[in-house]
């Protein structure tokens, strides 16, 4: 089981914060993933926008990273504090 | 010295504070950043802000650690906020110390332009009209991309 | 606001007090001048600071609506000690608000070049091997230079 | 009578703040009121430097001007606070 973590805008589009999944077998990288769950939950390229980056266990990665069940993953739109 | 907490500060407090433990600097620069009262979509109600521990944490001292050894700083101090808050309330606040005031006065300036850009935190601001999360501004990249 | 007194001050008061009025204003930026412990001739006694009124507080002033109108800012304070004072202690505060910060980064630190070359004060100041009159710095007037 | 102030090092150098004097018939400008000052009391050029400014009722001056009895009459050295 993947642990899933949207942030920012991208907690409202898809309307939670977290979820519990277990990948598919034809999910095996994070392109694959941004296109799956996208196209699942219905998000309309949400998932898909060049902005939004991934990191896996709390580490930024680039396209296409491997992912795995027990990974943290998380969709991370353009950060700004302050 | 770091702090990302949900709990108010207040920056006088922080600053005099900063100011004992740098005592004997000659320069020391603080900035805060306050919500503010208005948008352009209305009056602000309230902005959420939301971290991703320890990612955001492990990247504020990363900035910490290049400005410390950019500048020749004696003292530094980070303290940003998460979670919800209301219009005047302090955000964010940076202190910096040194024996002359153009380390300082740079040091808080670079900084807060990662903070503004790269810290990893998302913004909500709730006006009037609703809710809207905010990126950071253009502006914000061009400041950012003066430290490159 | 400008204050020139010989009474000590403390820059957190006062930056409090300066962000209570500035509320609403999204940026604050302040510079506080502390009396150094330690020059080259040794360890530091004591700072004189001498002024010559009004001429020092219409230069600032000048200094001050200078500020006012190259930056949007909200609000400005400058406060500056005279008289005899101790390691430690704050000589100087400035603090500036505006809704976005690099107009009050810039604006605190244009008001800091002023008050270090150009503002009329003379510094005295006491070490342990005598009593040294001080100049501003090369690095000052490079400093001023920039906003010309 | 005019009244004269010495600031920073030059209080030290003449070994006062400010004295009462009454300008030589000689003495009609800041120039002339520089070199008399300087060699009356023998400071040996400490009022001649040109980066001593001089004050007039508050107001900086350039030389040569006109001095007055009743003026109040500032030496200057390069200024600078913070």
């Amino acid at each position: 089981m993947a642990q899933i973590l949207f942030f920012g805008r991208l907690m409202d589009v898809t309307g939670k914060a977290e979820e519990t999944i277990t990948l598919p077998d034809t999910v095996r990288d994070t392109s694959a993933l941004r296109r799956w769950l996208d196209q699942d939950r219905g998000l309309q390229g949400a998932l898909l926008e060049k902005t939004v980056r991934l990191a896996i266990n709390n580490e930024i990665v680039a396209d296409p990273h491997p992912v795995n069940d027990n990974d943290e993953i998380a969709f991370m739109p353009p950060v700004g504090g302050g | 010295m770091l702090r990302v907490s949900s709990e108010p500060f207040n920056a006088g407090e922080e600053l005099s504070a900063f100011e004992r433990d740098a005592a004997g600097a000659g320069a020391v620069v603080s900035f805060t950043g306050l919500v503010r009262d208005h948008a352009s979509s209305g009056d602000v109600k309230s902005l959420f802000l939301q971290a991703y521990s320890p990612m955001t944490e492990r990247g504020i001292e990363e900035a910490i650690t290049a400005a410390t050894e950019r500048w020749p700083l004696t003292a530094l101090k980070v303290i940003h906020r998460v979670g919800e808050m209301a219009p005047g309330e302090a955000i964010v606040f940076v202190a910096t110390a040194s024996a002359h005031r153009r380390a300082a006065f740079e040091a808080a300036d670079f900084l807060m332009d990662y903070l503004k850009t790269e810290a990893v935190f998302w913004k909500k601001e709730a006006t009037e009209t609703g809710e809207h999360w905010i990126d950071p501004r253009s502006e914000d990249y061009q400041d950012r991309a003066r430290w490159a």
